[in-house]
């Protein structure tokens, strides 16, 4: 009796598909162990700190089973390995994301910590939240069915919906958050709404058996999966805040804390592609339509104004909001190619784009002071005079996110890039030229409205604001000296990095 | 050829950085200190660039010569994408590199007095600029030669921007962008040489390197884009004609130390650009160009002097006599003759020579006066002799009198051209660009210097002291010496030059463009004449 | 009567979703006819579980109907949030981000 | 085997260095200017060296068998280069490649030979002239290292053995003239005559190279001997061919340096400067560089008769045309700029009818008379403390006989009075030009002959003869010149008198001077323009009668017009209109100002205009078209924010402005963007 019963369970969930979720279940742990804190500790600012300490816990031991995994090359290499009844796929893509977001995570509350007492917010939520949109995000990267993908999805949102609204007291917080919400759901609506109909023409949502009827069998209308395909495209655009969907994104990024602000224009994008890279560059490549025309058009349209505005902006959070939605555009123009080096290109584009943005919003949360909120252009005024070493560490971030060697920014931009050019030379597309030489205008462009920026705070005579000493804690100082690093680094030896990314071009060997 | 164990070339690159590292432990507060280290790092950086030129004909060093290529430091960078860390310098780096370290030094020399505030910033980006310039000069690897070329504009940026004058901020970022946005069509052009090469002899050859390039044996269609992206990355640079804009603005906004470094070394990276990677590299499409190359060139000559003649500021003169100055050196280069090759090198050394001395001098008397307005002088001979001669000297030196090194230029160009016949045209047309060139130097030169000494200001100006005149005094040396006895430097030139030509040889005999071309004009009037004569004996 | 009539219903639904998204002003109606436009999915997921004899589409919509409270709760908190502010729940009224 | 000879051209330009340099760093440690004594013993000495060392050579060189009279030292290879490939001459010589290489090698032939003696020799005498003559200037050091930076550039021209050494002389000498000129520069006339100078020099030398590049790229040489011996094998040419064009270009850079038409406008400023330096650039020596390098490139122009006939043509009209603008010049130095000119024109048509030796031959004898008058002027000048207007002078001969006498003997040289010098090379030219069957050069010639005549004797009566039109002040220390000017006065006056007898012509015995020339000829004599009308001595004695009632015509209406009455005439008034035209030169400065000057000034204005306007307008952008026609200037200033690069930065920042206004912050609007992001969609995939 219990033995079939276990039999069962066995069935459904054998002990290495547990196994392949550690990283997920150590995050899922210790998240739910923070939400408990408050059972044990009353004291408000007291479970704080702890539960900052627990997350951080948390995010290096779901790193260190992360590690694990990773010394098991034979899983994930050459093709990966699907868990859960093919829910699940382990394979380069899922392996390279999770480091992402890892990293992301541990950044975030690093910066989280100095940011909150000074705002003086005190809901420990904030951490457990935080940890389990990253197990969503990366379920998200795995997830090898629509299903999976919708949930994985959807989680994440709801967790962040709510980091967006953390700040309660604040109406430009709450405001973010309902219009990031409403938005939000009115997106994946559509895309589910896309998968229904997927599903509806092949009967299955397991993305490889998808593959497999879309190739094979020819008797299913391809408008219909055109139209099914377009929707995804809107959903998943929304979330990688890709024009015309980027509406929310400006004011979602301004209202929400800053940490989220920089945890959001690096996490949440980075899942998004992961699922365009599932889907777009593998699933839909059967249809006879070019869908790669529209997603060019997609990419020059988004990084053109997302620059394009970002250059009037006076407050840097939303500066720098739209400068990710350009960057989302470049990211796209890797996408064009549909192949390996895509596939690499977009990972290594977000890499170096994790480092160097993260370390663009912990200036600005250093920068963060009582009473002074530090987030207009003119506040870094003069800064080189009153604070040389922020004003530096500035600058680089500034100059990598302009793509100027020797940044990890240009080798980001480097790679999109020649994926563009390779693919213009392998097929003469003429499209594909258009693309990359509006993307190298728009390479200029966005020098311009980041050096506005460097001019205020080389050329500009220091100001009240910017003359306030800045007192920068060991976690957030630990965050800039990370980034500030990599940026450096990765710009100046790629090597192992590209390595890195490398493991994804053969993941989706199955669909080349 | 290593220094202290460390490979030469990385030795002089990489010094100036030593003293930027020092210098950035300095605090503020010790300005002279920092003055002096940053002068010292200068003077040793140029000292260890001396044995390039000495060990050049050392037999360990010949043989060591890899593609033509001397002191090769070849080693892997980024092995997954095949670029790597390969540096190398023929005789045409070899001068610029020399050039570079002689400048910078001049530069920094220059500046002593000249920068009041922010003393360690300046001179923590004089020292960068310094590497970022010399790497551009010694990297063959194109990956590598991106990266040095964009690194470079950084610290130029600060340097304008905030030492610069009343516009400073508008001549920078005008500056940086105009710049940016050539070179990033260039780094398209270059990923899609890296991928043409690749599609001929697969991925496991994937490469960044020069000489690697040079087998492709690319298709002229392809050449024909590849070079149009190349072109507007160097033209910009150099700058030629319709790209000149951004020049003005920067050097009459840029600090004197600035705009030397600008004039000698920066604009000289375009011109190299083209010399090392364009002619090279596409042949086809280079001959293809050459008519319209060559028309923007004399439009550029004839039109910056007109331009340099009517201005009332003595940098922006200067400038526009630099624009004029490298259309010249287009030029000879574009005229894929061994002469005019070698002649353009060479007035890129001469143009880095005299104009940056131009500047020093301008740079002088602004630091006495706070203007450069030309009426505002006037007379100066008087108050200030030495500083007469020395501004004589390099005006004739600019104008290309024998004797001083403009005219070697000049002169090799202007013959390399005609001795094209297809292009003779452009030539004459050139060399009317050195009367203009007369015209509006002698006429700079009788507005400050000569004339009566009427402003009071003018009048209590004092004469160059010690540490003026010896930064200009390996200056007037180089343009005798070059004026004098160019063959010591031109023997540098000759076999990376005639590498560059060997190439057109072939391609101009194709091309039905035979230099051996006989032409005879038919005079009718002549017959009469010659016929009286002939029945009056 | 055939799927196809189902489809049309779903759509229609969805669209009066999307509609009532567009152009109304309160925020809750605003939720409810996302809460539509979910529900039209479900439909179509129902129908096509159907068409193809599998339950993948009924289990799909069992997690969307899961999702879709989970959603709601939050959603609705939000709101709760804003009417402290504002004491509306009139979204039009809630425009400071902008530009 | 004349290790010495790069000695004659260095030795001036150690004394530039010395007292140059010299000067300048002792004026700069110690606050005071070199000695004088000191720098005029340098000067002058080193330059006596040189004097010494040529006529050494002379010497060696006279004992030379006639074949081969050629000394040649070589120093060091100046340039060499890549390969060229010579097109070659039609189907004469043939195309070749060879190395690019410029030697720096000094000769000494018969003809450099006698530059080098009259540059040294009338070169020295001038420095010593002008020890007394700048002696209270402040700038004394400064003048004599010009001066002999000058002797080295004159003394490289005529002894570089290529034409790239010539042309380093002969821009050096350019150079020289323009800081010369310009050597009292706080005038602004003598600043601008100098600029005026080098740059009308600089139109020269563009033809000059433009034909060295040209003849380079035919024959793969810029040797003189190796392209003599080239081209010396060809035919003359029968069409407009390359030696032409080389020819008639270089003879652009002739007019150039020698002020002849068109360009000749430079010199009559140019006694803006000092008067030694007039005496020694822009009578003895430098002016006369277009001749020398002419009859260098004898052996080109032989072959080309189109450009002799323009040589000449535009030599005899130079002659005639300067030789009536002399006519009215009130200031002494003028009319002998003029007449130098008209001189020059003399030789000009002497080497245009192939008559080199004579061109020589008179290019000497001008040297000797010129200098003299032009040091006879400048002791009146310092006489009358700088006093050059003729109408304040008069009766001098009273005052100062020496320069009286020894100005007279190069006046009646000048005018061609037999036996004084200039007669025999005068004449020798006119003969040539008519036994050669150039009859109208001759007649021109003739004419010419007469105005100068006219004008000369207008100027010695003005100033030596008449009432005394002093003004009283100065005529307290009016006296004759110490000893260090009249010295080289009276040994000039000697070399003025007796310096035609080198040349005697032909019917009084063989003419000594035109055989020592002919080794530098030896390609040129199988050639059809030598050929000679056959004339008997009677017939040429009675020739040269001619040209000596021509002189005395000139002379006796001067005469009546100025000397009978004693008193000035107004000219003005007897000679109404013309001496308008005339005293203005023809207009031609104003005329050039209008065709080129101006217009290049224009040119300038309107490109730099352009550049601020167009290019940086279209850069800058659309500002220009926004702004329409605002006034480009304050636009560019005013309208330019900082950062606003160029088009894109500008559409931009509108752009941005309009485009960030979507955001609107209501919820619906965002809603329904996203809608529409489906609906462009979809329409992209139905109209695809």
């Amino acid at each position: 009796m219990l033995g079939d019963s276990l039999k069962i369970v066995n069935n459904i969930l054998n002990i290495k598909d547990i196994a392949a979720f550690t990283p997920q279940f150590q995050l899922l742990i210790w998240g739910i162990a923070i939400l408990f804190l408050s059972v044990f500790v009353k004291e408000k600012a007291k479970r704080m700190n702890i539960s900052f300490y627990l997350a951080i816990i948390g995010i290096l031991f779901s790193g260190w089973s992360y590690l694990k995994l990773v010394e098991v090359k034979s899983i994930y290499s050459n093709g990966g390995m699907v868990f859960f009844n093919g829910l699940f796929k382990l394979d380069g893509i899922t392996i390279f994301f999770y480091g992402i977001f890892l990293i992301t995570g541990l950044l975030t509350i690093f910066l989280s910590k100095r940011f909150l007492d000074e705002e003086s917010y005190f809901e420990s939520e904030y951490y457990a939240l935080l940890l389990l949109s990253i197990m969503a995000m990366m379920c998200m990267a795995g997830s090898n069915d629509l299903i999976g993908i919708y949930i994985s999805l959807e989680f994440m949102a709801i967790c962040i919906y709510v980091l967006v609204g953390y700040f309660k007291r604040q109406l430009r917080s709450t405001e973010g958050a309902i219009k990031y919400f409403i938005l939000g759901a009115f997106s994946s609506a559509m895309l589910l709404f896309g998968m229904s109909v997927i599903y509806g023409i092949t009967g299955t949502t397991g993305l490889s058996e998808i593959f497999k009827k879309v190739t094979t069998a020819n008797n299913f209308s391809e408008p219909l999966l055109v139209m099914s395909m377009l929707l995804v495209l809107v959903g998943m655009g929304f979330k990688v805040a890709a024009v015309p969907f980027h509406m929310w994104c400006p004011d979602a990024y301004e209202g929400a804390p800053t940490p989220i602000t920089a945890f959001m224009s690096v996490a949440p994008k980075a899942a998004g592609f992961a699922i365009f890279l599932r889907l777009f560059i593998s699933l839909f490549k059967p249809i006879t339509f070019d869908y790669v025309s529209v997603l060019a058009l997609l990419s020059i349209v988004t990084m053109t104004v997302g620059n394009i505005i970002a250059v009037k902006q006076t407050n840097i959070k939303r500066l720098l909001a739209y400068s990710s939605i350009s960057h989302a555009g470049f990211v796209l123009m890797g996408l064009l190619a549909r192949n390996e080096f895509a596939v690499k290109s977009i990972g290594m584009y977000l890499l170096c784009y994790l480092f160097m943005n993260i370390g663009a919003f912990s200036i600005v949360i250093v920068m963060r002071r009582k009473n002074i909120v530090g987030e207009e252009l003119d506040d870094y005024k003069g800064l080189i005079h009153t604070h040389p070493v922020i004003a530096s560490f500035m600058t680089v971030f500034l100059l990598s996110l302009a793509g100027i060697p020797p940044t990890a920014g240009f080798v980001a931009k480097y790679f999109v890039f020649s994926s563009v050019i390779k693919e213009f030379l392998r097929t003469n597309d003429r499209l594909l030229l258009y693309v990359a030489i509006i993307g190298a205008i728009n390479a200029v462009i966005a020098l311009y409205y980041y050096f506005r920026i460097v001019k205020r705070m080389f050329m500009g005579e220091p100001t009240e604001v910017s003359k306030e000493k800045v007192a920068v804690n060991i976690f957030s100082g630990a965050s800039l000296g990370i980034t500030f690093f990599f940026t450096i680094f990765i710009g100046i030896y790629a090597e192992p990095f590209i390595r890195f990314a490398n493991l994804m071009g053969k993941s989706l060997k199955a669909f080349f | 050829m290593e220094i202290l164990g460390v490979p030469i070339l990385n030795a002089v690159t990489y010094f100036p950085l030593i003293g930027f590292l020092i210098i950035l432990l300095i605090p503020k507060k010790k300005e002279t200190l920092i003055k002096i280290v940053a002068n010292v790092t200068a003077f040793i950086g140029f000292l260890i660039s001396l044995p390039l030129i000495i060990n050049w004909y050392k037999p360990e060093v010949i043989k060591g010569m890899k593609d033509g290529m001397r002191y090769v430091i070849d080693v892997p960078w980024i092995r997954t994408i095949g670029a790597r860390y390969q540096f190398g310098i023929d005789g045409i780096s070899l001068l610029l590199v020399l050039l570079t370290t002689l400048l910078g030094f001049i530069a920094i020399l220059s500046s002593w007095s000249a920068i009041k505030t922010r003393v360690k910033e300046y001179y923590i980006y004089m020292l960068l600029l310094q590497t970022g310039m010399l790497g551009v000069f010694m990297a063959t690897d194109l990956f590598l030669f991106y990266v040095f070329w964009e690194v470079m504009l950084v610290p130029m940026y600060f340097l304008i921007g905030v030492w610069g004058g009343p516009r400073k901020l508008y001549a920078a970022i005008k500056f940086f962008l105009y710049t940016l946005a050539g070179s990033v069509l260039m780094l398209l052009a270059i990923l899609a040489l890296y991928f043409k090469y690749i599609s001929i002899f697969g991925w496991d050859h994937r490469t960044f390197s020069l000489f690697k390039f040079l087998h492709a044996g690319l298709d002229p269609q392809f050449q024909f884009w590849a070079f149009l992206a190349f072109f507007v990355g160097f033209a910009i640079k150099v700058p030629m004609f319709p790209f000149h804009t951004w020049l003005p603005d920067a050097h009459v906004e840029a600090p004197t130390a600035g705009s030397v470094i600008l004039a000698g070394v920066l604009l000289k990276m375009g011109t190299y650009g083209f010399v090392r990677f364009s002619l090279p590299l596409f042949p086809d499409a280079m001959i293809k160009f050459t008519p319209l190359l060559m028309t923007l060139c004399v439009i550029g000559i004839i039109y910056g002097a007109l331009v340099a003649m009517m201005q009332t500021d003595m940098k922006k003169l200067v400038a526009y006599s630099s624009v004029s100055h490298l259309g010249m050196t287009m030029l000879g280069v574009f005229a894929l003759t061994q002469i005019g090759l070698q002649g353009g090198v060479v007035q890129m050394i001469n143009h880095g020579i005299s104009t940056g001395a131009l500047f020093l001098i301008v740079g002088i008397v602004y630091e006495r006066r706070h203007t450069r307005l030309i009426k505002e002088y006037g007379g100066l001979s008087h108050s200030m002799p030495v500083y007469a001669t020395i501004f004589l000297i390099m005006t004739l030196s600019s104008i290309g009198l024998p004797g001083l090194n403009g005219f070697i230029g000049e002169f090799m160009i202007l013959q390399g051209t005609f001795a094209r016949t297809d292009l003779r045209v452009y030539a004459i047309l050139a060399a009317s660009g050195v009367i203009l060139g007369a015209a509006y130097m002698l006429w700079l030169y009788q507005r400050v210097m000569f004339g009566k000494l009427d402003k009071e200001e003018n009048k209590k100006m004092k004469d160059l002291n010690l540490r003026e005149v010896f930064t200009f005094v390996p200056l007037i040396i180089m343009a005798v010496w070059i004026g004098i006895y160019p063959s010591f430097w031109l023997k540098y030139l000759k076999n990376p030059v005639k590498r560059i030509t060997d190439i057109y040889q072939k391609k101009l005999a194709e091309n039905k463009i035979n230099v051996g071309h006989k032409y005879k004009v038919d005079y009718k009037g002549m017959k009469k004449i010659i016929n009286n004569k002939m029945s009056e004996e | 009567m055939s799927l196809y009539n189902f489809l049309y219903l779903s759509s229609i639904i969805f669209t009066l979703g999307v509609i009532g998204v567009l152009i109304r002003r309160n925020i809750l109606i605003v939720l409810m006819s996302l809460e539509l436009m979910l529900n039209a999915v479900n439909l179509n997921l129902i129908v096509f579980s159907r068409l193809w004899g599998n339950v993948v589409g009924q289990v799909f919509t069992i997690f969307v109907v899961t999702v879709a409270a989970a959603e709601a709760a939050v959603g609705l908190a939000i709101v709760v949030a804003i009417y402290r502010h504002k004491d509306t729940v009139n979204i039009d009224e809630v425009n400071i981000l902008k530009w | 085997m004349a290790e010495y000879l790069w000695l004659i051209p260095t030795l001036p330009f150690i004394g530039f260095l010395i007292n140059g340099l010299g000067g300048l760093i002792y004026k700069k440690v110690s606050k005071k200017t070199l000695n004088r004594y000191f720098v005029s013993i340098v000067a002058c000495g080193l330059v006596f060296i040189s004097l010494l060392l040529s006529t050494v050579a002379f010497v060696q060189l006279a004992n030379m068998p006639n074949e081969h009279k050629y000394i040649e030292q070589k120093c060091f290879n100046w340039v060499t280069a890549g390969d060229v490939t010579t097109t070659g001459y039609y189907d004469k010589v043939p195309s070749k490649t060879t190395q690019f290489k410029i030697e720096w090698n000094y000769f000494f032939d018969p003809l450099s030979a006698v530059m080098a003696l009259v540059v040294c020799g009338v070169g020295f005498l001038i420095h010593v002239f002008a020890i007394g003559y700048m002696w209270d200037d402040t700038g004394f050091y400064r003048f004599f290292s010009y001066l002999n930076l000058f002797m080295f550039a004159m003394l490289t021209l005529v002894l570089g053995n290529n034409f790239i050494m010539m042309f380093l002389g002969w821009e050096g000498v350019g150079f020289c003239s323009y800081a010369l000129i310009g050597y009292y520069f706080h005038k602004k006339s003598a600043s601008d005559a100098g600029k005026k100078a080098f740059i009308v020099n600089r139109v020269g030398d563009y033809g000059f190279s433009v034909g060295v590049f040209l003849l380079f790229m035919t024959f793969g040489t810029f040797n003189f001997k190796e392209l003599g011996e080239i081209i010396g094998k060809l035919p003359a040419e029968t069409h407009f061919g390359i030696l032409s064009a080389v020819g008639l270009l270089l003879f652009i850079g002739a007019t150039g340096k020698s002020a002849q038409i068109p360009l000749y406008v430079w010199l009559p400023d140019a006694m803006e400067g000092p008067t030694p330096v007039s005496a020694l650039i822009h009578a003895a020596t430098m002016v006369t560089a277009g001749v020398y390098m002419i009859t260098r490139a004898s052996f080109l122009y032989t072959r080309s008769y189109l450009s002799l006939e323009i040589v000449g043509f535009f030599g005899v009209m130079t002659a005639l045309y300067a030789a009536i603008m002399g006519f009215f010049q009130r200031d002494i130095k003028k009319v002998l700029a003029y007449s130098t000119i008209s001189q020059l024109g003399y030789m000009f048509t002497a080497l245009g009818v192939a008559a080199f030796s004579a061109g020589i031959m008179h290019l000497m004898t001008h040297a000797f008379f010129k200098a003299l008058l032009f040091l006879g002027a400048g002791s009146i000048i310092v006489a009358m403390h700088h006093e050059q207007d003729m109408q304040n002078m008069g009766n001098l001969r009273k005052y100062m006989p020496i320069t009286f006498w020894t100005m007279m003997a190069a006046y009646l040289a000048i005018c061609g009075i037999p036996p004084f010098s200039g007669f025999f090379s005068k004449d020798e030219i006119l003969w040539q030009a008519f036994a050669r069957g150039h009859k109208l050069f001759y007649v021109i010639g003739l004419i010419a002959a007469i105005f100068t005549a006219f004008y000369m004797t207008r100027l010695m009566i003005l100033t030596f003869f008449g009432k005394e039109r002093i003004d009283p002040h100065k005529k307290e220390h009016l006296k004759e010149s110490p000893a260090v000017m009249t010295i080289p006065l009276i040994i000039l006056g000697i070399l003025a008198t007796i310096g035609g007898f080198l040349g005697l012509p032909a019917w009084l015995g063989e003419n000594r001077f035109e055989k020592w020339l002919e080794p530098v000829f030896e390609h040129n004599y199988n050639n059809p323009v030598f050929k000679m009308g056959h004339y008997t001595h009677s017939f040429e004695m009675m020739m040269a009668g001619v040209s000596v009632l021509a002189a005395l015509l000139g002379f006796f209406v001067a005469y009546y017009l100025y000397g009978k009455k004693g008193i000035v005439p107004d000219d003005e008034k007897n000679w109404g209109r013309l001496w308008k035209v005339i005293y203005n030169k023809f207009y031609m400065d104003e005329l050039y100002d209008a065709l080129f000057v101006n217009r290049a000034k224009d040119l300038g204005n309107a490109f730099s205009a352009f550049d601020q306007a167009v290019i940086d307008g279209g850069v800058n952008g659309t500002a220009a078209t926004t702004r329409g026609t605002a006034k480009v200037s304050s636009w560019f200033d005013k309208y330019v924010v900082d950062g606003l690069v160029n088009l894109q930065a500008w559409i931009v920042q509108t752009s941005s402005g309009i485009l960030r206004k979507i955001q609107t912050g209501v919820i619906h609007n965002y809603a329904l963007a996203v809608l529409l992001g489906i609906v462009i969609l979809s329409c992209l995939y139905i109209f695809r």
